[in-house]
């Protein structure tokens, strides 16, 4: 496909053309770099775009892979709407798309070839498990207070919905305040600081991600409390800082969510390029982490 | 002691370039920018590239033009983006809840303007800056997107499903979608509402100096609260346009845009302080914008920091030939 | 010539500023067909009353009728629209439009609501023309000098067909021949039937051209009076509210030739020039020397004090002061070697509108102590004390914001500013632009003392008399090029100077 | 009633006067809703409550404030002051997580002054672009704030930079004399500054400048001397504002760390009654506004307002705050009050007092 190539001439290596999110967290620079030394790994010449988190950036990236007649177009989606109109046109042009990360609410499945992810709504679900079972035993109400990420992002909106299913399970767990804290050290610490003092009465705390969870330690430690044991915290991601917290009893539990989509997408970007057909949706591969579990794995984490 | 004669006519030469430097400058810089994509990446010479700068481009152009009106008073407007983003919203929710189209695009292209006369009034009435005014705008205008809906809304309506779909030339070839075509009209009415009425020249005067244009009998107030309210109304065109471009309404969609589009206004050699611009000019500053974006997704190589550090470079680049060819000129 | 009725009646206006009395219960009238002057000191309310009229400002008290009907406008466009045209004291045009649409903005010639352009040039062309002007209409009005520019303001306000015309000191800066352009229009205007109201410090154009005075004391209403009426020295003692010998102190002065050839000069310009600006001129001055700088508007006088005060950097020859060679390339090394400059241009390059007025008048010679050693309070008091009383500057709070001061008054302040840093040349351009008799005649003394205290003093003045009463010797510019230096000796007079402008050349012509 | 207000005159007339009672009202807002809101208790030594966070938590804001009045008064603005907050904290975390010893106070001490040299850099480039070049000083500032942020990141590589120095952390977490040192920081920089401009001329020099450029240059003022080095103070305040953030989470974020600050120290400014056009300024008024900014966030918190209206609420109050400082809006105010009394009667012998 030589007379379609961009402007490097790429040969008959597969192109691919990825539109990222932005570089807003560390698990989003990790995701990045897994999918840059997967194409590289396999052969696969990768366009790269960065949207700095505006959809309308993405769209551009989309409609200037289309121009460049890469082989295959692959981007994590800044919300879900709104990718009828730019889809069609790579549809049209004969290009296939894979998601990662996030999904889109597109009515039309035809649009994309395969959505590769995370189950958000699983990760809150494996929290809230963890603490049922944990709590089992407790006859006294149990007080639990949530860190939200951004407002109205998929995987704040899942987790917390993942987590109160698994919660409605005893009648003792309650969740007594849930702010959000923008997936941000900063805030959640913010945050966390005036939970303590608006409530003397605080057992958990779930937090939608790390970060977050990384920021509450402070504040706990400041209000003269200690984390993981007066305070059981129990957190998303497991990226290197958390798993670190983890492992020192500052966190109880972790479910994880890895950003590492690379080499499963290059798999999939091969196989879409041979006209080979693939299933509609793939989870990525994920585990939880207790303390223990922490402490054996941390040597061996990637991010 | 009269001596009239000799107060007559002195050599004076018409310095009439002049006020077209900045422009003119711009398009030179734009062509030479334009110039470096085509021989560096091969599709970039496709006409579909220019076409879809300004597909992806027609909201940001239509806002920036209303920016231009408010530039040219002196005044700054940081409300568009959040304007845009609510009248998307608006128009998303609305649609949802199944009213017509019609009255969808009436109520949404109401709010926008309501909004900027409020804060003309706001500004003209008691004298508060135009900066924290607006600002005060943006707060509201983004604290309702996310009072509407914590997220994204998508818009199945027919008409705007075939509003962003319809593509206007040849539908496998080349295309511009209708948004781009609203955007010119826009443009062109802009152009001329500046050029040719009163109302326009008197958003000159005032940019030149408030306080003459006011001893002057020009209505001053009058005028200012129109400007935004004119800002408003792009917005919220832009807004409209932006929920045919991404058919849906999302809360945080839009954030920051009011830099781009202070950015593409100044690029486009219109002055912050006031009084002297041009709508062609925005629109060259619009495709600057567009052009630098273009090239770097056509590189495809870089890192998410070094994208930002790129862009920062180019517009520095870009601002400083701007100005320095200008001076040379002048 | 007047009519019975008045067209325009104030009574019992007033108006107050924070601290201020501007008005008290003035009453005004003004007749069709008649040209009338009002007068007073700076600061006496002239430039508030009018703006009271127009309704710029609210009034605090007071009615006003116009044909007989009591009208409040809400603002200029209200009263344009009723037909009182004005022209403000300070120029009001907008330096950023064309020439064409300064005159037409707010009533274009328009079809189906389009301007049309090529209609309001040639009308602005025509109406430039009565004024004896033939100016580019579409250049930027910015790039004419402040006399056009007031010209231009001038030609706006009598397009508007308006019953009443109001001047405020339109003629501040013009030089004799559009003053006597200007009258003639007025006077034509009068005849048709407008009611001209004329405000000025020039107590010869006050004769010239009104038919009746009013005069202003400190916003209150000392009277009004027919021209005819009432000699000069009495109109000056009315506004002054003393008897003054103000008058023939101005005559009093005499020729003030002082060549002082072995000396070596203070400043010793050599062939010193800015392209596009001046040609190279050559000029020394001597240590209590004043020069004063002759020429027509836009002759290139300023630019010869923006050259010597650095202000502009020269792209030609070279300077020396107290004979060793000096750089003036910029004003902090002008005041350095100890040069002051009042710009003619005081709004946009004198005051800083916001600070008070011991602000304005340190800030020189605080810029040049440097920001580590601030003047002293007790040192600031006793400076801006002795400056306020000397110049007579009013309202006499120091703390004022200087934006509140009328226009004389921040002139004054500008001249302190430079006093205070008691410079060796103090170079004034224009400095008595509608200033008051009073306050011109303290001015005028003041460089004689200077000069008299050692002080070279550079001079300019559209007021060709001024120039050759204060100054030693006077250099003639004519087209951007210096082509006299005359000295002040019997045989020099404003009839040789105006020679030499219109001629290029002198007949004995001195050389330096 | 009228007597109490007369009384009252000079204090309503003071110009912090509104600011400050807005500041008071949304306290007593907070306590009638949360009584322990102003409780204050010691807790391992130190104070411990809901007014000392606040009070930290504007330190970096009150410091980038601080610099950002400084550019305001020359007419100017400074959008980069965020990403200078994410570069500085992110070259000092950067700096001390790859020394052998974070610990060691020579370790710290190092990396402040790397990344506070480079922040003055940095305060140069904008200064230079503005006052040398004469770019506009929202887009010349505009330049940093997009591609600052991108160094940021660079330098972190995107990473969060998690570090683990006692020293650093006392920047933002630290006690003296019971306070969080944060506070005492941003107390020093504000009387430091404070001190440059009123007790030297800087200040008269500043706001002359921003009054009116050319007329200060003609006074022999070296304007685009004192604008460029606006730029540099406000980059340095900046640094130290970075600094603090990061060290409250002991890590930096290029991405996070004063996202929007510029907004907020502006609004600061604005409140404490400072003109975007430039003149006049108020240091006392800015510390103020940053108080009334960090307890508006702190409310949205405490309150369990919901973010989404958090905005909403800000919109309000900086609009509120506004205008009851705006000299337009009082004026109609106190006409509409005051017109059905009748004027006192005119005087008209103290004419000649006015001349004095
Ligand atoms: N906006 C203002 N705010 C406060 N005081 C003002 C204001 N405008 C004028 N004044 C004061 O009102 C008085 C009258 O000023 P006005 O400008 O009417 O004088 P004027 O007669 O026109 O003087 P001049 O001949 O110098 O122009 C002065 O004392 C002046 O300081
Ligand atoms: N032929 C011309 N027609 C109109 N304006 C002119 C002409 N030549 C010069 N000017 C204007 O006059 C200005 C230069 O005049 P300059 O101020 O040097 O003269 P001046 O003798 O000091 O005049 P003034 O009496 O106004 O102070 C320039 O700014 C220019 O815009
Ligand atoms: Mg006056
Ligand atoms: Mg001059």
């Amino acid at each position: 496909n030589s007379d379609t190539g961009g402007g490097s001439g790429a040969g008959d290596k597969i192109v691919l053309g990825f539109s990222q999110v932005g570089a807003e967290s560390g698990w989003r620079t990790a995701n990045t770099t897994s999918i840059k030394e997967a194409a590289a790994a396999a052969g696969i010449e990768l366009k790269f775009d960065d949207a700095q988190q505006k959809q309308e950036n993405q769209i551009k990236a989309i409609r200037n892979f289309i121009q460049q007649k890469v082989d295959v177009i692959a981007f994590s989606p800044v919300v879900e709407s709104g990718w009828d109109t730019v889809l069609k046109e790579a549809k049209d042009a004969g290009i296939p798309v894979i998601l990662t990360d996030r999904a889109v609410d597109s009515p039309d499945k035809t649009l994309y070839k395969s959505f590769l992810g995370s189950d958000f709504v699983k990760e809150g679900r494996l929290a809230g498990e963890w603490l049922v079972e944990q709590t089992k035993s407790a006859t006294g109400p149990v007080n639990i207070v949530e860190l939200q990420g951004t407002t109205g992002s998929a995987p704040a909106n899942d987790r917390k919905e993942g987590f109160a299913n698994a919660i409605a399970a005893n009648p003792n767990l309650k969740i007594i305040a849930s702010q959000s804290g923008d997936f941000k050290r900063a805030d959640g610490k913010q945050v966390m600081e005036q939970f303590l003092k608006a409530n003397p009465k605080i057992d958990v705390l779930f937090a939608h991600n790390d970060d977050m969870g990384l920021g509450a330690l402070e504040a706990i430690t400041a209000a003269g409390k200690t984390p993981g044991k007066d305070i059981v915290i129990i957190t998303v991601d497991a990226v290197k800082d958390g798993m670190q917290a983890l492992a020192d009893g500052k966190f109880n539990f972790i479910a994880e969510c890895s950003p590492l989509l690379g080499p499963q997408l290059m798999e999939l970007v091969k196989k879409v390029h041979a006209g080979e057909e693939i299933p509609a949706r793939i989870e990525t591969e994920e585990t939880t982490f207790t303390q223990e579990q922490a402490k054996e794995a941390l040597p061996n984490r990637k991010y | 002691m009269s001596s009239t004669s000799l107060t007559g006519v002195r050599g004076w030469r018409p310095s009439l370039p002049r006020r077209h430097v900045p422009v003119l400058v711009t398009l030179a810089l734009l062509l030479v920018m334009y110039g470096i994509g085509v021989s560096q990446y091969r599709a970039f010479s496709n006409i579909q590239v220019v076409f879809n700068v300004f597909i992806d481009n027609g909201f940001l152009l239509v806002v920036a033009v209303g920016m231009t009106f408010v530039i040219l008073t002196g005044g700054i407007d940081l409300s568009v983006g959040s304007v845009v983003a609510m009248t998307a919203m608006v128009s998303a929710s609305l649609l949802r809840d199944g009213l017509p189209a019609a009255l969808v695009l009436v109520i949404a292209l109401l709010i926008g303007p309501t909004l900027g006369f409020l804060m003309g009034c706001a500004i003209h009435f008691f004298e508060l800056q135009p900066f924290i005014v607006t600002l005060a705008g943006m707060f509201f205008a983004r604290g309702m997107c996310t009072f509407i809906s914590q997220s994204s809304i998508p818009i199945t309506d027919g008409f705007w499903t075939a509003a962003s779909q319809q593509r206007i030339g040849d539908p496998r070839g080349n295309f511009v979608s209708i948004s781009v075509l609203i955007a010119f009209a826009v443009v062109l009415v802009a152009a001329y509402v500046l050029a040719y009425t009163r109302f326009g020249r008197t958003v000159y005067a005032i940019g030149g100096n408030p306080q003459s244009a006011l001893l002057m009998g020009l209505p001053v107030g009058r005028t200012r609260i129109a400007v935004y309210t004119v800002s408003g109304l792009c917005s919220a065109i832009g807004g409209i346009l932006l929920s045919f471009y991404t058919l849906s309404g999302a809360p945080l969609i839009a954030v920051g845009m009011e830099l781009d589009v202070i950015a593409a206004v100044v690029i486009g050699g219109t002055v912050l302080t006031g009084g002297s611009g041009y709508v062609f000019g925005t629109v060259l500053g619009v495709l600057v914008l567009g052009v630098i974006q273009t090239l770097i997704t056509f590189d495809g190589s870089l890192n998410s920091w070094w994208t930002r550090i790129v862009i920062g470079g180019l517009l520095f680049a870009f601002i400083l030939l701007q100005r320095l060819i200008g001076i040379r000129f002048k | 010539m007047t009519g019975s009725q008045p067209i325009l009646t104030m009574t019992g206006i007033r108006k107050t500023f924070p601290g201020v009395r501007a008005l008290q219960d003035v009453d005004f009238r003004l007749f069709p067909g008649e040209v009338h002057a009002l007068m007073g000191e700076n600061g006496a309310g002239k430039s508030t009353l009018i703006k009271v009229l127009t309704g710029v400002y609210d009034t605090d008290d007071g009615v006003i009728t116009l044909a007989g009907e009591q009208v409040a406008f809400t603002g200029p466009m209200q009263a344009a629209a009723a037909g009182v045209s004005t022209v403000y004291q300070e120029v009001n045009l907008c330096t950023n439009l064309s020439v064409a649409e300064n005159i037409f903005i707010g009533r274009e010639p328009r079809r189906l609501g389009a301007v049309r352009w090529g209609e309001m040039r040639r009308r602005a062309r025509e109406l430039l023309a009565r004024l004896d002007l033939d100016l580019d209409v579409t250049a930027q009005l910015g790039t004419y000098s402040l006399a056009v520019q007031q010209m231009v303001a001038i030609a706006r306000a009598i397009d508007v067909r308006a019953r009443v015309l109001i001047l405020d000191e339109p003629t501040s800066s013009l030089d004799a021949g559009e003053v006597a352009q200007l009258f003639r229009i007025m006077r034509q205007l009068r005849d048709q039937g407008i009611a001209i109201l004329f405000v000025t410090h020039f107590l010869d154009q006050v004769y010239a051209v009104a038919d009746r005075i009013t005069v202003l004391r400190n916003g209150a209403l000392v009277g009004e009076y027919r021209t005819g009426e009432l000699p000069q020295f009495s109109l000056v003692e009315k506004m002054i509210g003393k008897e003054l010998d103000v008058l023939e102190r101005l005559d009093e002065q005499q020729k003030r030739t002082a060549v002082r050839p072995d000396e070596t000069p203070l400043v010793d310009a050599t062939q010193l020039g800015r392209k596009g600006a001046v040609a190279p001129f050559s000029l020394r001055i001597h240590a209590g020397e004043v020069v004063g700088l002759a020429g027509l508007l836009g002759s290139g006088r300023t630019e010869v004090a923006r050259l010597l005060f650095g202000a502009d950097r020269a792209d030609h020859g070279q300077v020396a002061v107290r004979g060793s060679k000096a750089s003036l390339r910029n004003p902090v090394q002008a005041i350095d070697h100890g040069v002051g400059f009042c710009s003619e241009d005081r709004r946009a390059e004198g005051i800083v509108p916001e600070l008070s007025v011991r602000e304005n008048m340190i800030l020189a010679m605080q810029a040049a102590r440097g920001w580590l050693r601030p003047i002293p309070r007790r040192r600031q008091d006793e400076l801006v004390e002795r400056y306020v009383k000397a110049l007579s500057i009013r309202p006499a709070n120091p703390d004022l914001p200087v934006r509140n001061l009328s226009g004389g008054n921040q002139q004054k302040v500008l001249l302190a500013r430079w006093l205070i840093t008691e410079p060796r040349l103090l170079i004034l351009d224009e400095p008595t632009r509608g200033i008051d008799i009073g306050a011109k005649a303290e001015i005028q003394k003041l460089v004689v003392e200077l000069s008299d205290g050692g002080v070279a003093v550079l001079f300019i003045s559209a007021e060709l008399e001024e120039v050759l009463r204060l100054s030693h010797r006077v250099a003639v510019m004519r087209d951007r090029t210096m082509v006299a230096q005359l000295d002040n000796d019997d045989s020099l007079d404003a009839d040789r100077v105006m020679q030499t402008i219109a001629s290029g050349t002198s007949n004995e012509e001195v050389q330096r | 009633m009228s007597a109490v207000a007369e009384r009252l005159r000079p204090l309503t007339g003071h110009r912090l006067f509104w600011p400050a009672l807005v500041l008071v009202i949304m306290i007593l807002a907070n306590t009638i809703y949360r009584p322990g809101f102003l409780s204050i208790e010691v807790k391992n030594g130190n104070l411990y409550g809901t007014p000392v966070d606040i009070l930290r938590l504007s330190a970096p804001l009150m410091l980038v404030a601080l610099g950002m009045t400084l550019v305001i008064a020359t007419g100017g603005i400074d959008l980069s002051v965020g990403s200078l907050c994410a570069i500085s904290g992110a070259i000092a975390c950067v700096v001390i997580s790859q020394a052998p010893d974070p610990n060691s106070l020579s370790t710290v001490f190092t990396a402040l002054a790397l990344a506070f040299g480079a922040a003055l850099v940095l305060g140069a480039w904008n200064g230079v672009l503005v006052a040398v070049i004469g770019i506009q000083p929202i887009i010349a500032t505009l330049i940093l704030m997009v591609a600052g942020r991108g160094l940021a990141q660079l330098l972190t590589e995107g990473q969060i930079v998690t570090i683990n120095s006692a020293p650093y952390r006392a920047i933002g977490l630290g006690h003296f004399l019971t306070l969080p040192l944060a506070i005492f920081i941003a107390l020093a920089a504000a009387l430091l500054v404070a001190a440059l401009t009123r007790r030297t001329a800087l200040g008269l020099i500043v706001e002359s400048v921003g009054g009116n450029a050319e007329a200060s240059r003609l006074a022999g003022i070296r304007s685009s001397r004192i604008i460029f080095l606006v730029y540099v103070v406000s980059a340095a305040c900046a640094a130290i504002a970075g600094f603090m953030i990061t060290a409250n989470v002991s890590s930096a974020d290029g991405n996070a760390a004063g996202l929007w600050v510029e907004l907020d120290a502006i609004l600061a400014v604005v409140i404490g009654g400072t003109s975007l056009a430039g003149g006049r300024f108020s240091l006392s008024g800015t510390v103020l506004g940053a108080l009334i900014i960090q307890t508006l966030t702190t409310t949205v918190y405490a309150m369990d307002i919901s973010p989404q209206t958090s905005l909403l609420f800000k919109a309000v109050v900086v609009i509120a705050v506004c205008l009851i400082q705006a000299p337009a809006f009082r004026a109609k105010f106190n006409r509409r009050r005051r017109s059905p009394r009748t004027r006192p009667a005119a005087a008209p012998r103290e004419k000649e007092e006015v001349a004095a």
